[in-house]
């Protein structure tokens, strides 16, 4: 049956195909990871100090006391939208 | 007199009569509202996506997806946009021009890529490769479907719901059997919200108590392997160029959605200099996309497409894929734990089925069930996270073989 | 000498001088800005449709909206988009893909239904019932424009701006005379931006001191009737299901228009589990068809469609419209009280035309000059959002008649 | 004069069918809520319990917190629309 | 066997044997990516156009845009969008609906005009004149590459890159050359993150220090002159609007830029009435039209258009085009300063080719070495932004002339 | 050369648009500054009111808080973008 080869055709090429992009995965992800140990273990320091900026390290903390203070002053009227980091 | 003729002419009431199957559709639209919003099933497709049911079958109101037949004229050539909306309605001028396209797809996986962190998947990386093992339940529902009779087209369409991936099922739906589109998006969808009842169900019938006892972290002390991250964001920005590019060398069908997915998840992990891109990406442009491409899915379900044996064949065999998925990825464990002395939990293979993160979750809270010590959501990420690349690159696969 | 004569024709001097028609737009462009940025009527459409007349009425720019003759071709056909950017510039891509399709009013429609809260009419439900006395004016003015020679989808076209609903009306005209739309747009939006000024001085002409004196909360205490409602939100999600499916088996060329706005609807009353939904609806995507919307019909305005008598037939006939469409709503009223002991203030009636919220605020401050103690805003809300349907069914019966 | 026999006629129907939507508009409504008085009075706890699951990376008691002090000096006027963890 | 071939064939690897260019273009985006993310410059475009490029060249993957020979039909008709997604994909879908419509560059250019600030150059009017003098590297480099053998359309998308505007560069080069796009696009982006490293380069050979040591606010006080502004908000509403009207009667071919631009810079000063718009235009619009132009021009250079002797002139070229537009700038302050007593900083015509506000940083910074309290950043920005509005019109007489 | 004709006169065409161009900027805007001096030399105090109803009544005042306030507790790395009345 036709269709049927297409079937089991397509079991082995798709299991075997996966099975290799998944284990390329898995070794690309590896080599990568040693590429970056050894030629840049650390974060460069001028792109650390730009990345600090873009992960906004405001804790939930911070919002309360943000969120209570806007509260206070504005009365109840204003809301908080978004905190961006600078 | 003559008004209320002209008045009943007006209304739909006569179609109804005519056609009780639409009454039938619009109680399956209710329904899947039910699902959505009481039950909370992945309630932000199936809302849009049973809401485009229900207007599609109001008979008179234009909204129903009609057949690629309309469209298409003769020489290969179909009608363009502007006839598309004045001789079939808006639903259609979105339906044919954002999802016929295949056009949202690769949006949506850009946005998911752009809130999808791989950190856990390279803190894990060996456990990455059950997400291979977990693609099963595609080929073998597909080569079921065959044997009852779908086209390798269908069969490939219907198995694909076992890749657990909304998306990436839409996308092989569009691309090899558009007619079957509404059905396998509402099982995708509906059983990725069930993963919380599959994943229990096929873990209690596979695994021994033994199996479900294996401590990741006690193993992870015992054997030590693990590389050492020392950059992690050099590592996070390097991973999905060097993975797009040679992924797309083997499977090239796969690139408009696992390029897009990448792209996604690079300007996340660049960070700051491209925020407003990233921003854009999971907001305005992922919920933009996921409010049409609901509708107009959901759009395409009318009576005359839905109410066919096909459709029960679809929920049925969505049913197994996921099933025989989740089955492959714990056999994909037991099979490798034969070989090695660092055993591998089974309900790490479990979560390789994608359905991010809630398959991990759900794992997790079975093995802390076994020993409450037992934290594996962190070792189950991985090969979750590598289950969306392992059924997209499945999906690839069958649009190469079979377009 | 030749780089002069070359510079000369590049610029539009010599077109101003052949058509003065031009400067005049320009002008009334300029006024428009001017309503919408000192006068501040309803700034958000009347600035873009501004700009769009000023940027059609700047010859050579491209800018204008061209007649569908030039974009039909033969056996049906027209140009496709790609052909129409080319021949014609972005503001036809934007007006052909956008607007003729029909496709932006209902996506307002969305936007405006996550927007709307549908609370204070279920809490005063019978006068929603007045919602529908105050589309009087649409049918009224349809009848005047075919008496003064304008044909009945024309006419149609022009009582809908009594139905003071913006995206109501441009989509009705869309749909019956597109050659209209820019000064129907542009009157739709400026009486809604008079409605200040409009009520007052038809409560003024029909209402007596007694009747404005009429105190709402005394009535309710008086003859207390409601219904309490047990569970407001189990409600709220219910009510636009529900009445989306019936009204669109009575109108079914409503749907693109109710479906929206009860789709927009229900996605805001589901709450947090589709929250990025409804941000999207009121949020990019509102503003964003706002944009598009607002130039692209502005730019339909070239002089050569602009200055006709028919515009004045418009301004006149549009102010009509609201004014009989209030009175429909006060008589409404009145016809109402010769029946029952419970009376209802006919300011209540009056704010049945739509213009949510700022109907009901005008009617609310005429009740507060005359009994201070009179609050009557949560009661007009209830007739003006009735009137939002009520505006969208008599736009479905136009359609579904005249089409 | 047919012109002018369409637009009585629309007026008819038009009015008509106005009035009949919104009359609906009042009886679906009345409906709906015997419907919902009778057979879900309260609001389910249920659902409250799933939908704090569904808020994930900040914890529902932080949630509370702000949203209580937010309350509290805004008043009941104030509303926290979204709070994401950055 | 027969399995092995076939996955053999699926995967691209004979592609890039046959055709090593491909590997070329990635190693290119790769190179492109390094610049946007390890040097920042320009990322957010850069990023997108170099992903776009790693896309185009993953040979099957079908994301590269095809020349628009494949696109046109006969008897000046074209594909439709639906034909183009179904017979190129989504990349094509994107690149003709978004791009070949010449679409997204005014949208854009909207976005800037809402991001704009005209007050720096309204409080120093009489240094926006130089924004001309530096126009000069377009008309130069546009006649050095006709004397190469550029067509004068190709030459006239070369020199604009001395505009110093991306969206002006690709929205003429859309126009008159879209073959080009790709790298002219690039370079643009490129040279405009180089700007910290040209401007200082020009200046030193052409600036003696005495010049450069001219206190612009001690020639303020000597010789005060300046309009004092009363009402800066009603001032900033009107200007873009007589200025739009104005410049477009005398350009019109500008319109479609100018026009929009000056659009979005009127809703911004329009304030909180229309805030809404204004933060559509900056926010969702802006940042999707940013990723899908990036994305799309990227994807024109496809080996095939890329790896060509045009592309090299294009790099060489556009050096030029910003060194000469920088020098023409400056030489605008020499000729002036040789007529005046007041005598103005070179480095305030130097800023006159647009990168706005980055050459007036640059500007000031190099003031400020030679003399700490000379602060000139507020007088550049007036050359600065007039030096967009300068390139614009360039731009709009090219088109005109050429198209 | 033909090409070089076209070539040249861009140059003078487009060089002396540019200069007429940023001229009338110039003296356009010169003309819009006297004119709004003279006739509108005070920020009108109609419209004010008339906005200020429209505007979220937060005054600068307070915003100046909330904005000390935030950068107060997230050690100026956050900025308020935008503060909504409810
Ligand atoms: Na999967
Ligand atoms: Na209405
Ligand atoms: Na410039």
């Amino acid at each position: 049956m036709n269709e049927m080869g297409i079937a089991l055709e397509l079991l082995g090429v798709g299991m075997v195909t996966v099975f290799i992009i998944l284990a390329l995965v898995v070794i690309l992800g590896d080599l990568i990871i040693r590429f970056v140990n050894k030629f840049m273990p650390e974060p460069e320091k001028v792109s650390a100090a730009k990345s600090t900026v873009s992960v906004p390290e405001i804790n939930s903390k911070k919002i309360a006391a943000i969120v209570s203070a806007v509260s206070k002053v504005t009365n109840g009227g204003g809301r908080v939208v978004n905190i961006e980091k600078l | 007199m003559g008004i209320l003729e002209n008045l009943y002419k007006m209304t739909a009431i006569q179609d109804f009569i005519n056609n009780p199957g639409y009454l039938l559709m619009l109680a399956i639209g209710s329904f899947l509202l039910y699902l959505g919003i009481r039950k909370q099933y992945e309630p932000l497709l199936l809302v849009p996506i049973a809401f485009g049911v229900i207007l599609a079958n109001l008979p008179g109101g234009g909204m129903g997806v009609v057949s690629a037949d309309l469209i298409n004229l003769e020489g290969g050539h179909t009608k363009n946009l502007l006839e598309i909306a004045q001789d079939h309605g808006i639903m259609n001028f979105l339906y044919y021009s954002l999802i016929k396209t295949g056009f949202l797809p690769p949006i949506i996986f850009m946005g998911i890529g752009a809130l999808t962190d791989f950190g856990p998947m390279l803190r894990n990386l060996r456990l990455a490769f059950f997400g291979a093992a977990a693609q099963l339940g595609i080929f073998i529902v597909l080569i079921a479907a065959i044997a009852l009779g779908f086209t390798a087209k269908e069969a490939a369409s219907l198995g694909i719901i076992g890749g657990a991936d909304g998306p990436t099922a839409i996308y092989t739906t569009i691309k090899l059997a558009p007619h079957l589109l509404g059905p396998i998006a509402i099982a995708a969808y509906s059983y990725m919200a069930l993963v919380p009842v599959i994943i229990p169900l096929v873990v209690r019938l596979t695994c021994s108590k033994k199996e479900l006892l294996i401590h990741m972290k006690d193993m992870d002390k015992q054997y030590p392997s693990k590389l050492k991250i020392k950059n992690l964001r050099a590592v996070k920005i390097a991973f999905p160029i060097v993975l797009g590019i040679i992924i797309s060398i083997f499977v090239p069908s796969a690139v408009p959605l696992l390029g897009m997915l990448l792209f996604g998840n690079l300007i996340k992990e660049i960070g700051v200099n491209v925020a407003r891109l990233s921003e854009a990406a999971t907001g305005s442009i992922l919920n933009t996309a996921t409010i049409f491409l609901g509708l107009s899915v959901g759009a395409t379900m009318t009576a005359e497409v839905f109410l066919d044996f096909k459709t029960i064949m679809i929920v049925v065999g969505g049913f197994l894929a996921f099933a025989v998925s989740i089955f492959g990825g714990i056999m994909g464990v037991k099979v490798t734990n034969l070989f090695t002395k660092k055993k591998i939990n089974p309900l790490c293979g479990a979560t390789g089925l994608s359905a991010v993160p809630m398959a991990s979750r759900v794992a997790n809270d079975i093995a802390l069930k076994y020993d409450s010590s037992n934290h594996i959501l962190q070792y189950c990420m991985s090969s979750n996270i590598s289950g969306v690349i392992g059924s997209a690159v499945a999906a690839g696969v069958l649009i190469s073989f079979l377009q």
